[in-house]
């Protein structure tokens, strides 16, 4: 499949939250358009340990997940309600049993009630959790002790034949790689691990999720870097964490947009998954719809742009939050309302012509709040993807290239005052910058030198991604 | 101020509930539910039309038994607003406004039992209090209300209510049902404390939890309790209760039974 | 003391988040100022039911719950983080043990150190329970079994004199009357309750509170009807509740300003509490800053105007989670940062020049969502704010004309196809304005309908309110 | 875009880790804290300084035992190490860069000692696993580092390890403590299992569980389990254990033992 090599948009200007070149419509009742004028919410809630037990009882905690997420959104008066579900573990080992009935089809039932019933516009989605493990073989016929490969595309299967609209994964090809550049601040391993080998293995699992969603008439959304990116992002933390330095996760962060396109390059519509910060820049590229999160994922994670994060998105997410009682009822109708909210703002602000007005403000917010925010505003992410489709025909080079370009945004800024840097931040980019400066320009010598210098870790097999 | 008259408000909120708005009137429930004899018929139509009943019941009450003039009159009148509040039609002041005409009436039916040396066989008898320390008792008296409607007898014991007091309560008037109603999650450490009271007293008596801060896991997690998220919870739980269902069994079978159940 | 009679501001157009007439400063390092410039994040986080049950429990609870909240803001890089404490009702019956040491000195001393270490603006309110129950008495001397209303006044104390730098309070004079009159959709019984036995029991509460906080150079901020025109916007609810209507909530709400303003009439300066939804009604008439709650209150009680209500906020709080552990940490982070993003916003929105559209993207949003709304836009807040300076002397009048004013916006748009209503929500507030203009003109001919109509109420005792 | 150029950023966020950056460098710590004799200044300096320690190691071995070869050369490197981490001036990868060099001179030494029939006596045994389904080690490979770095032996059974597997290891390799890591909140199930395995085989040890979705009172509510939040949370755990802490007491002090707690 083709890559990348030109971008959708003209100008980082014409960017805003709700709108996408590309849009998608999906769900139930007047259906969800991504990125045709306005903004969606999606709110994502995690049943509790120990609801995976029994069949009977995740499908009783689905069906009190869905009822009150859809209840809130209804008794507020949001237009749309996305259901997202990240399926917990026991669901992929047995999908049949613990997914099919339990929680898709069910799901997709009472949102067809409630848009029935009330004309909101619903869907759910799917996210299969990648169960993969390098050592095991992230391949089909190579893993003969789990036949992980196997089951996560049967996940797919179940999904997209009993009920949902959208299909979507957290991919972790590449892991064992990325894993091992963060903890050692080693940006050569991660660029290896995630811009190339990532991208291999997004090509391998996407053009078979595509062609499931396409043959079940339903979306094959996108994916996310989560394992790789998100980790670093986590790691790294916010002032007080001293773990890793952000230039550091800014750069990881610059490289996955490389890996997460794959899966539109493979024929995957979008929307992309929220979770995946880099959304910006491969939307930029490729003019699909990209769900984001920021403040409203507080309850799952922190992060040091949760303003910015809404800038360009075209759905709008909670990220996590486990189901429990909270003063106000459960947690999903605690979630589904402050996104939906948001959600309302921004489409109020698309009503008064003020948009991108409104997406300057959550820019502004946490432009200079951290060297990952930075880079991640639309303006910055833009130059990033513009940097990527130059090397638009090399994994390799389009994301070292991201990476390079986000490391000289980081490096000006600071020059100029604006983004300020501690002095670990300052130290690591240099470090970072000479790696990434010392790299061979080909692709088969690099990978030749990486198969050489991490060909030994314990956990790394180039059968797994067809070397 | 920015000029808001452009704004297409779809895009923003739907008005779910007026797009779902109910079709049937008092005037029609009224025709399809009363009863079609005198005096229950006028008596059932001053509660669904929201005027007193005092005059009416003090009437009937020369002709028929108290017992027939609770059951035949006004519980007839309260199940149609029951309906009608079941429906959206009537609201919370409906239903009080009712209920207090009601109340007037059983009154005067109860001290005609009273004068005849008869007791009242009420569907049920509900003890309810809000919780030591706790003032807030708007939710106590609204489930009171929806109680007293659907014909059970309630003992209101207020608010502030010790511990010790209501444990001598339950072992007076052994109700079929005890409620309790905490609005601050610091009061409802009540309930706990009565329930292992009861035990130790060798009581077992469902108790409902209910209010503001309350919750179903808090509430199922000491011996006895029934979690009601709503006022309009009460009712079919103390149904549960006369159909001969254990509180252990209602736990059970919790989200068939109680309507806010998810 | 003087009541209201002038408007602060000459216009609406004036008012917007981050800006009172009168500003307001307290608190550690930098301290904060209430409407004097900047927005500034409220987190309030109640302990865990059984914290309360020994002193050294609570100690730890609060210890935990405010360096959490602190801990986040300073990661995050908030330039401020007050902490809201609605006391526990076993603190009000005992504050020496429970309040004194483990809440309010340990928190101001940790503020303190935060504020040291790192130059964040922190500070510590103080919310007293109000602990009086109508049938023992509310005013000194009346309550001889629990001494509520001496306890209540006695923890003000114990809070100025240690450490808190702000008091505050939900007062519940005249919830007997309110409550009756929330069940029975009875106006009449509201506004004797909350518009009239309400303020006088107000004058009684903050002449004392305002006392005790100039003795001790602390702040005392302000009251909210919570007890009452919040029982009654909870009970209505949204869309899917069918208990009260929203324009019989509506009316409540605009009564309810006319007691909420006492305790600024009293000499207490604001900032006001957050679930004061009154907040921009009152400042529009005396300029003192408000701290308002939105969709970052949705753990604690769902709202229709999630967004509204931070259009003209000073500080902006998400009302009470419980403190238990989230995915990302702890419940008071999560709040802190949904909280802290969202005065970020407003703040850069300032910054940029554009806190009016941002102000009027808020409005918009839930405008017409509810007329429980719609009457608290700002500028219907300020001609509500007028008609009750033109009644200024009267509690009574004010209140009345507060009611009859928010009718008539209602009714208008309404009319102009702008508001809708449902047929539930007309015939309740035609009976309301019934009701209203049944009312006679004069005060005292008011006070003696009522105590004939309503004497008998068994919780109404007028020795309460001095009659 | 809206001209951003005049906003005031102290009015939407301070750096306050920028504010309150740290003043000490390495060679400054280096010369306070490092051993004054050779070859340990050397190899201790070597750690410090992120560089290979094998050629140092080996040629010390000629001379001493491989016992002080660690505890007198690597151990102190590490602890300046750590010193610096705790500091902030040194971050993970300084971490783990050192450790991984530190580990090569631990496996040269205990080498030697297998050769001359001894063992290592390490400062503790640590069984470390992920909890079985669960593919995500970067939490357990943070945490491994940190204790090996701190002088502890570390066995790493890896990923997705079946409870019974975890059992097994217990039994054979007698930990002072065993550790457990899972990111998603559905494998972490695993971990009550464990522990009743355990318990059903008589064997009790602490049982440190950690990782992104477990949280305190999950951890506490099985028995041995012992929350940590973080991984610099695992050598002060294992601390206490070597001072004889159980984990009943650990939990009890847990304020006070574990750096991560608020
Ligand atoms: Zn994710
Ligand atoms: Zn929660
Ligand atoms: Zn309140």
């Amino acid at each position: 499949m083709a890559k990348y090599t030109e971008m959708a948009y003209d100008d980082a200007e014409e960017m805003v939250f709700g709108e996408a070149k590309e849009p998608v419509t999906y769900g139930h009742g007047p259906q969800i358009t991504a990125g045709g004028g306005q903004v969606f919410g999606v709110t994502k809630i995690a049943p509790r340990p120990g609801a995976e037990a029994r069949p009977e009882k995740l499908k009783t905690e689905f069906r009190k997940i869905t009822k009150t997420i859809l209840q809130r959104a209804v008794t507020l008066g949001f237009p749309t309600q996305e259901i997202e579900n990240e399926w917990v573990h026991q669901m992929g080992e047995n999908p049949v049993e613990y997914a099919q009935e339990p929680a898709i089809a069910q799901q997709a039932a009472i949102a067809e009630e409630f848009a029935d019933e009330y004309g909101i516009a619903t869907a759910t989605t799917h996210t299969i959790p990648d169960l993969r493990v390098s050592e095991k073989g992230l391949r089909h016929g190579q893993d003969r002790e789990s036949y992980y490969p196997e089951k996560v595309i049967g996940s797919f299967e179940i999904a997209a034949e009993n009920g949902a609209d959208v299909l979507k994964i957290e991919s972790s090809g590449g892991m064992e790689l990325a894993d091992y550049g963060i903890q050692r601040g080693d940006i050569k391993a991660f660029l290896f691990g995630i811009g190339y080998l990532g991208s291999i293995d997004m090509e391998w699992l996407w053009s078979q999720i595509v062609d499931i969603a396409q043959k079940n008439n339903v979306i094959p959304g996108g994916d996310t870097n989560c394992p790789a990116a998100n980790t670093a992002m986590f790691i790294a933390g916010g002032y007080l964490d001293q773990d890793i330095a952000r230039t550091f996760s800014a750069i990881t962060r610059a490289i996955c947009a490389g890996r997460t396109i794959v899966a539109w390059e493979q024929g995957a519509t979008g929307p992309d998954k929220d979770c995946g910060y880099e959304g910006p820049i491969v939307k930029a590229i490729a003019g699909k719809p990209t769900v984001m999160e920021g403040k409203d994922c507080s309850v799952a994670h922190a992060d040091l742009m949760g303003n910015l994060a809404a800038q360009v998105c075209d759905g709008w997410s909670n990220e996590s939050a486990e189901f429990h009682e909270e003063f106000s009822g459960w947690s999903s109708g605690t979630w589904a309302e402050a996104v939906g909210y948001e959600v309302s703002l921004m489409n109020t602000a698309k009503e008064l012509g003020e948009d991108k007005t409104l997406r300057d403000i959550y820019m502004a917010s946490d432009r200079y709040r951290s060297p990952e925010s930075y880079i991640i505003a639309y303006d910055n992410a833009y130059k990033i993807g513009e940097a990527m489709v130059e090397e638009g025909d090399s994994y390799y080079r389009r994301s070292k290239a991201a990476a390079i370009k986000a490391a000289e945004l980081i490096e000006d800024a600071q020059e100029q005052g604006k983004l300020q840097l501690s002095a670990h931040e300052k130290d690591t980019l240099e470090k970072v910058v000479t790696d990434l400066r010392a790299l061979p320009e080909d692709e088969d010598k690099f990978v030749e030198e990486c198969l050489n210098e991490y060909g030994d870790l314990p956990k790394f097999n180039p059968k797994n991604y067809g070397l | 101020m920015l000029d808001i008259s452009g704004i297409s408000y779809d895009n923003i909120f739907n008005r779910y509930d007026i797009v779902a708005e109910k079709e049937v009137t008092p005037e029609e429930l009224f025709e399809e539910m009363a009863p079609k004899e005198e005096p229950w018929r006028t008596i059932t139509q001053k509660l669904v039309f929201l005027e007193e009943v005092t005059d009416e019941v003090e009437e009937a009450l020369n002709e028929y038994d108290p017992e027939d003039v609770i059951n035949k009159g006004l519980i007839p009148g309260m199940d149609i607003n029951g309906e009608l509040y079941a429906r959206g039609i009537y609201y919370l002041p409906q239903l009080i406004i009712a209920g207090d005409a009601m109340g007037k009436g059983i009154e005067l039916c109860e001290e005609a039992m009273r004068e005849a040396g008869q007791e009242r066989k009420a569907k049920g008898k509900v003890l309810m209090h809000v919780a030591e320390g706790d003032p807030h008792d708007i939710g106590k008296d609204i489930a009171a209300a929806m109680l007293k409607a659907q014909g059970y007898e309630v003992i209101d014991m207020g608010r502030d209510v010790p511990v010790e007091d209501v444990v001598d309560a339950v072992k007076k008037e052994n109700p079929d049902v005890l409620t309790g109603t905490a609005l601050m999650t610091t009061t409802q450490t009540a309930f706990p404390r009565v329930a292992k009271r009861l035990q130790e007293e060798g009581l077992d008596v469902a108790f409902i939890g209910a209010g503001g801060a309350v919750n179903q896991s808090f509430v199922h997690s000491f011996p006895m309790g029934i979690f009601a998220d709503e006022a309009a919870d009460g009712p079919s739980i103390c149904e549960a209760v006369k159909e001969g269902k254990t509180w252990e069994e209602i736990r059970e079978e919790y989200d068939e039974i109680v309507p806010s159940a998810a």
